[in-house]
């Protein structure tokens, strides 16, 4: 019953862009876990991606470029009770919003960050981006990129994200499996997205030959190790699933403790306050 | 009833206790019955380097420093040098060093050795003396002492009453040779605070649940004084990393309902201005505090300025509403802070409230506040469920621009919100007739901001000492200097009128107009910076010439005196 | 000699090519002779949406776009729909489908399948009945297509000659049903060019040397231009991970002694905020291009607006000089980003390239640029060496507050600075004589930089056409609308003026007030944003009221008709 | 000969600051490698760290708070002739700053980047940082910081640094000999220095009973995997030194290859670009 989570706004993305998959696998997982449309809040960036917050029908916040993070953490913050969902793109997420990356995972601030990792700025025409290949040849890159990719998952393993996973838009199921889980995870669960953009890199058949499940090859998402070691598989083969999860305070746990969401305005009976200035 | 005005100012090296030392005898001279005003000086450094604190005590409310002292509180020789011109002919210094005829020489740091307290300790050797020489009952100061001192344990209280009490016998000793001494005198409960902390109790007054902010000098009061009362207050305070993730993460808190606010100085803000278009475009309402200090870049960032108000008028790309205010002392930036909160969520938009270091930073002795007088308007607010059988639209198109703001969470409502120009219900659109019909919606915003600015008394203020022949123009924190300078220029037999404009935008252009045609000229132009922003503004909205411009853009407040001084030679030019 | 004046429109779906195919036909008619101006629409999105490119062509300047057209090429549906009313009385209509009396069924999909071509290449057949219909010299055509094609491969040209000669004969059929047909004219060669080509030129012949730009519509076009002339031109093009980024490394760079510029929109500048104090404060000279697009926000991304005026003026907090540009033309586009670069090291300080997407985008042709005209003057800069016996000083108070500029590398010279303040070796200091004597020293330099405006030809500009009744003053894009507009209403009898500012900060007061005074009212102010922000300079600089406003803010530019209509309208009042 | 590197300006950290160590050290460094002073630039971020430039007769850039990297590359794109040396705070550094990070070192510009990590927002008054441990009392925090520290080890590593190394402020021969051999690495030379700020978190002797050399223990910094098992380790046992080196192709070598340095002002003969516009 996906279909209550969607609108009837008419659909903009190129035809066969991987970003319908992620919407879908999205809506899936709504459904799957049964969520009410108002209790949900999507987060989006700049880019293609982030106009999927006209295509849900639920509470939606489509940002400045680079901003979900901190956005989706007062959201969050301010009503513990929302489910928040930030979807970003990789230009978004990595190139002008990385520094909000590692202070998000470390807080554990308990939404879902899905990257929809393209490997290009694809709504200003396909630039590079911090995960474009080396050498790729882009419009601000014509005679190839010069810098070295950044690998989102050693990234987010190394500033100590509680949730890691890797997903492909050219499976739908596994995707919302991995949606699902991470929006069940208390705290930070980061997605990176393999996200085909049929338009400026069509990656459909390259990633069809080579991705594979963790969970099909018994990975121990409990072990550290264990994902630093998966995170550096890119080649040949390449991991997709959960490389790591753990268990441990939330932002709202440590920061809210049992204090009235701050949703609620209440003003302080400031006298109580006044003998410091006595 | 005896009239008493004199000036005590503390000096010493960075780390010498110099501000605790000049707070602790303000808060005596408050607990005695006497009105104080404060202020400071420090350089960006943390240890050594010059700091010095300059009170002011009055039988009446005092407004701001003056430039003589009548006490000189030295703690080490710099300060001699530095501060010992401005010495009245009646003053006294109180040092370790016997200097001249003048000086009342106290071995404040002998005294801390034999009692076994650190040498840093001699300060409250300083305040026994001070509070001696002026005649003060010592229970008040030992009262003071004690709850100053009083979180680090008892036996450092007793050590500082000790200290204290030594000190005390070195200034009685010289009691009374000032001229006067500050008898008990009856009056309320008063409160000692700075600028900072007033927009801080504003903003819990009013209900305020979140705070967000990156430090910043002259900022980070704030956040220290929320931080510490957090959970007192019941309240959340979050430094997040960067002054983009502050306003970011409060834009998020908003739109999810809660009433937040966000502190910074000059630079942060600077890094706010994109999010500043955020709010404006998804109609998110904030209270943004941006405490002024020396720019352009780093600038001078333990001084103040007020150099920053065509900046926040129009920083950010596009046109929208907000409102930009600015408190002139202690009790404004309480009551307007509250008020903020009222107007961001009636009109739904940013609002600023432009602070500069020596206001946010100076104390001032004030009446508790009146909490009956802040009342909580949310504005047009959705409360748990959508009723309406229309779908719920973020952006409805209204007469007065204003929408039904929803929350996240609301039965029966979907709140889409984007940065981008949209419809009634928050989908993206570049059609030009969706996008004029949004845009005006939130321009009448305006047009209703404006009437609210026409209409409120508290957005221009007129203060009127005897006939005046002149008009001192100012805003903000210079009304303090302007106050004192215009008792000066009484005295002196000049009368002058004072114009405070307190909501600079949107500008209430016919008030000022109304108000300034019943003004005398010379119109004196004061401002704390060096193109006379406020004086752009009157032109470009009265198209009105001031005659005589002040401006100061040292890093340093004006003293009344520079005002007084000003104002005498235009009136007899 | 006959006087030539139409305008075509292409429409389609975005990614049918609508745009390439515009580029070639007003190619085509350049190199046959002619001027042309073209302009362009599309959302913000990859596929799917109408895009749209109007091109007007004329054997005289053509300066925008205009109303009416002649020709319709409809690459679909909706197309039609959206434009049909648009066609003048004797149109014509280029589509596959029948549709009325005026139009030429070209069945350009299936030549395209019969040819081998995909369906997308059927935008060629329409190129070539395009230029059927208007009788151009096939020649002409099929070199156009074939330089256009020759990256892609000689069978692609092969292909694509084919498909338009196809499309030549269903044109040739209509030939001279519009009443005039494009003979081949003399005229020297042209260049077919955007706004931000103009600008990227202008910057390179200037002997920029580095490039910093974060991808921002309408901006990034210079950023893939640069990139793809980058080995070829010599210079190094780097895309950094945000505008912060941008800026700092260009900061960097300049600091360093490169010529460097970057560019952005209102989102990006405002991300740019902070580090334009640092230039000033450090006296680092950058070019910065703002190009708009309409806010707040992220507002319209591919729309046109002119919001950002006084956001630019007044970014960032403090008070420092800067210069604010805005070129009118594309001519102006060239030459005053070359000149941005002599400004910028002459005063060591910011310079605002103000440009939007309407002449960012839209494309006119030219005169080859005269490089000749173009010098290069870097400012008192210190070469390889600093010879005096005195130590340098980078901030060296001078008269007309400029300081010598070594860059680091130079032997015998440390180059120290600082955003706070600092003293004349770049040491920080809060002393406020310090601060005072190096703050006065930058605000010489605004003196100097306001006696530079004033004394500029280029600073404001005046247009007569006829013997004028009113005057239409505006800034930056409109220019073009305007100049048509003043034809449009010569011919209907009225004469009138223009004056567009060119620099905009600092304003050339002096200069405009003499200049208004001889021209005549009403004084019609015409500006692509809501407020009226020229009209608020006018007022803050001159007391100066227009006395109409005709704003326009829906993303889109003007069309003559509309000013000529207002103009119209203030003259007849 | 440290002296030349000097200037007479007084030094107002606070008497005992780990900033003179750091001073010390990197005048050293420019000595043994026998540096001219006006090839050296010093790029200083806000906060107490960032008055090093004051005290450094070399030229100086002492920018706005979090834009070290920025800045120095710049500079050094301009005048590849130049040493730059950029040295920020921890707040600088992994706050405010930390977007760049993750870019300056994947670009492996080359350059030396010191970070004077004294796990607090020193110059402000004390406030917690990314570094702070957790649960530390500031003023910002009087009940306790509620966020997990970075790892400033492990997140160079994560992003690809040629260089990692962390220094102590308590041993300045060891510093200095950091600070040269980074000097000396072409490409990004990563150093997160242990700098106890005597005024705000007195940590001189917590580090002296934990901080041990990776050289004494014969650490291979050539591995990779090693690196990252080192980057972990924190605790009883600190260990400062070159964690990871590695030679690859700087930014210069791929972005200016053999142009003339940027510094040189060259107008292009733009008739010769005109051909697109025909
Ligand atoms: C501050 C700012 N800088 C630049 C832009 C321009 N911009 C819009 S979308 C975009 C790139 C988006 O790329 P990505 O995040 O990867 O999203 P995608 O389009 O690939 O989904 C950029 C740079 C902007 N909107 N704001
Ligand atoms: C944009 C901006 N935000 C905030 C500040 C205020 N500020 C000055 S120094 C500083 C902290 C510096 O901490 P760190 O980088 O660790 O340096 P330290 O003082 O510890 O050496 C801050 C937040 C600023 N100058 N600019
Ligand atoms: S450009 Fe790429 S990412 Fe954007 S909608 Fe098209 S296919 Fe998707
Ligand atoms: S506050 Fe700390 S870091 Fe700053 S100078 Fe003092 S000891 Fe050093
Ligand atoms: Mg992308
Ligand atoms: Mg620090």
């Amino acid at each position: 019953m996906s279909g209550r989570y969607g609108t009837s706004r008419k659909i903009v993305w190129c035809p066969g862009c991987g970003n319908f998959a992620i919407l879908t696998a999205f809506k899936n997982a709504l459904a799957n876990l049964g969520l009410k449309p108002e209790k949900v809040v999507a987060v989006s960036g700049i880019g293609c991606h982030g106009r999927i917050t006209d295509y849900l029908n639920v509470n939606g916040f489509h940002t400045i470029h680079g901003r979900v993070l901190p956005l989706a953490t007062g959201i969050k913050l301010a009503n513990p009770e929302l489910v928040v969902v930030g979807f970003a793109g990789d230009g978004d997420a990595y190139a002008i919003g990385i520094g909000h990356l590692p202070h998000a995972a470390r807080r554990n601030v308990d939404i879902t960050y899905i990257v929809h990792d393209n490997m290009v700025f694809g709504l200003t025409t396909g630039q590079f981006t911090p995960t474009t290949p080396y050498g790729m040849r882009t419009r601000s890159s014509p005679r190839g990129t010069y810098e070295e990719p950044i690998n989102p998952i050693l990234f987010a393993l190394s500033i100590g994200a509680s949730f890691v996973a890797r997903g492909f838009a050219g499976d739908v199921k596994h995707l919302t499996y991995l949606i699902e889980e991470a929006i069940k995870h208390r705290g930070f669960a980061f997605i990176d997205v393999l996200q085909p953009c049929v338009t400026f890199y069509n990656t459909y058949a390259y990633y069809r030959q080579r991705v594979y499940k963790l969970e099909d090859e018994g990975h121990d998402y409990t072990s550290s190790e264990e994902a630093l070691r998966k995170a550096r598989e890119w080649g040949d083969k390449i991991p997709i699933g959960i490389f790591y999860k753990a268990s441990k305070p939330t932002f709202s746990d440590r920061k809210l403790k049992d204090k009235d969401p701050p949703v609620h305005v209440k003003p302080v009976n400031i006298a109580k306050l006044y003998k410091p200035f006595m | 009833m005896e009239h008493i005005d004199f000036a005590f100012l503390v000096g010493g090296e960075a780390g010498a206790g110099v501000m605790l030392t000049g707070r602790i005898i303000s808060k005596i001279a408050m607990r005695s019955g006497y009105e104080v005003f404060a202020t400071n000086e420090y350089p960006s450094l943390i240890r050594g380097g010059h700091n010095w604190f300059l009170g002011r005590v009055g039988t009446e409310k005092v407004y701001s420093q003056k430039k003589e002292v009548e006490i000189l509180v030295a703690l080490d020789e710099l300060t001699l040098k530095k501060h010992e011109h401005r010495l009245s002919s009646n003053g006294i210094i109180i040092s370790e060093v016997k200097k001249a005829e003048n000086a009342l020489t106290v071995p404040m740091t002998e005294i801390a050795r034999n009692l076994g307290a650190p040498p840093v300790a001699r300060n409250m050797v300083a305040v026994g003396a001070v509070t001696g020489l002026l005649g003060i009952d010592i229970k008040v100061v030992e009262e003071v002492i004690a709850d100053a001192f009083q979180p680090r344990g008892k036996q450092t209280v007793e050590i500082n009453k000790k200290l204290a009490k030594e000190g005390y016998s070195y200034g009685e000793a010289a009691k009374g040779s000032l001229g006067f001494i500050l008898k008990k005198r009856q009056s309320g409960n008063k409160l000692f605070l700075t600028g900072n902390d007033a927009t801080a109790l504003g903003a819990l007054a009013a209900g305020m649940r979140i705070y967000f902010a990156y430090p910043m000098t002259p900022a980070s009061p704030i956040l220290h004084y929320l931080a510490a009362v957090e959970d007192e207050a019941g309240i959340v305070v979050i430094q997040p990393e960067s002054e983009i993730a502050a306003i970011n993460m409060a834009t998020g808190a908003a739109y999810a309902g809660a009433r937040c606010m966000v502190a910074t100085s000059g630079g942060g803000f600077a890094l706010m201005t994109e999010a500043l278009g955020q709010l404006a475009m998804t109609e998110t309402p904030l209270v943004i505090v941006e405490v002024q200090r020396p720019g352009p870049s780093t600038g001078l960032p333990t001084h103040t300025g007020q150099g920053d108000l065509r900046f926040v008028m129009h920083a950010s790309q596009g046109e929208f509403p907000r409102f930009v205010i600015a408190p002139g002392d202690h009790e404004e930036s309480f009551y307007l802070t509250a008020e903020a909160f009222n107007l961001a969520e009636r009109y739904q938009t940013p609002v600023i409230i432009l602070s500069d270091k020596y206001l946010a930073e100076s104390y001032k002795t004030v009446d508790p506040f009146d909490q009956q007088k802040i009342t909580i308007d949310r504005g047009k607010i959705v409360e748990n469920k959508w009723k309406s059988n229309e779908p719920y639209k973020r952006f409805l198109i209204t007469s007065d621009g204003v929408s039904p703001r929803a929350f996240p969470g609301t039965e029966n409502a979907i709140v889409r919100v984007t940065t981008g120009e949209h419809t009634e219900e928050g989908y993206g659109t570049d059609n030009p007739q969706q996008v004029i019909k949004i845009f005006n919606k939130r321009m009448r915003k305006l047009e209703e901001m404006r009437k609210e600015v026409e209409a409120r008394e508290d957005a221009v203020k007129t203060f009127i000492a005897g006939n005046p022949a002149a008009t001192i123009i100012t805003w903000g924190s210079v009304k303090g200097p302007a106050l004192e300078a215009q008792k000066m220029l009484q005295m002196k037999g000049y009368g002058t009128a004072l114009l405070q404009i307190v909501f600079l935008g949107p500008f209430p252009k016919n008030k000022v107009s109304e108000i300034l045609r019943k003004l005398p000229r010379p119109y004196i132009l004061a401002e704390n910076n060096a193109t006379g922003q406020l004086g752009s503004l009157l032109r470009e909205h009265l198209c009105l010439d001031v005659d005589e411009k002040l401006l100061k853009y040292d890093g340093r407040p004006f003293y009344p005196e520079e005002i007084a001084e000003k104002v005498e030679e235009a009136v007899r030019r």
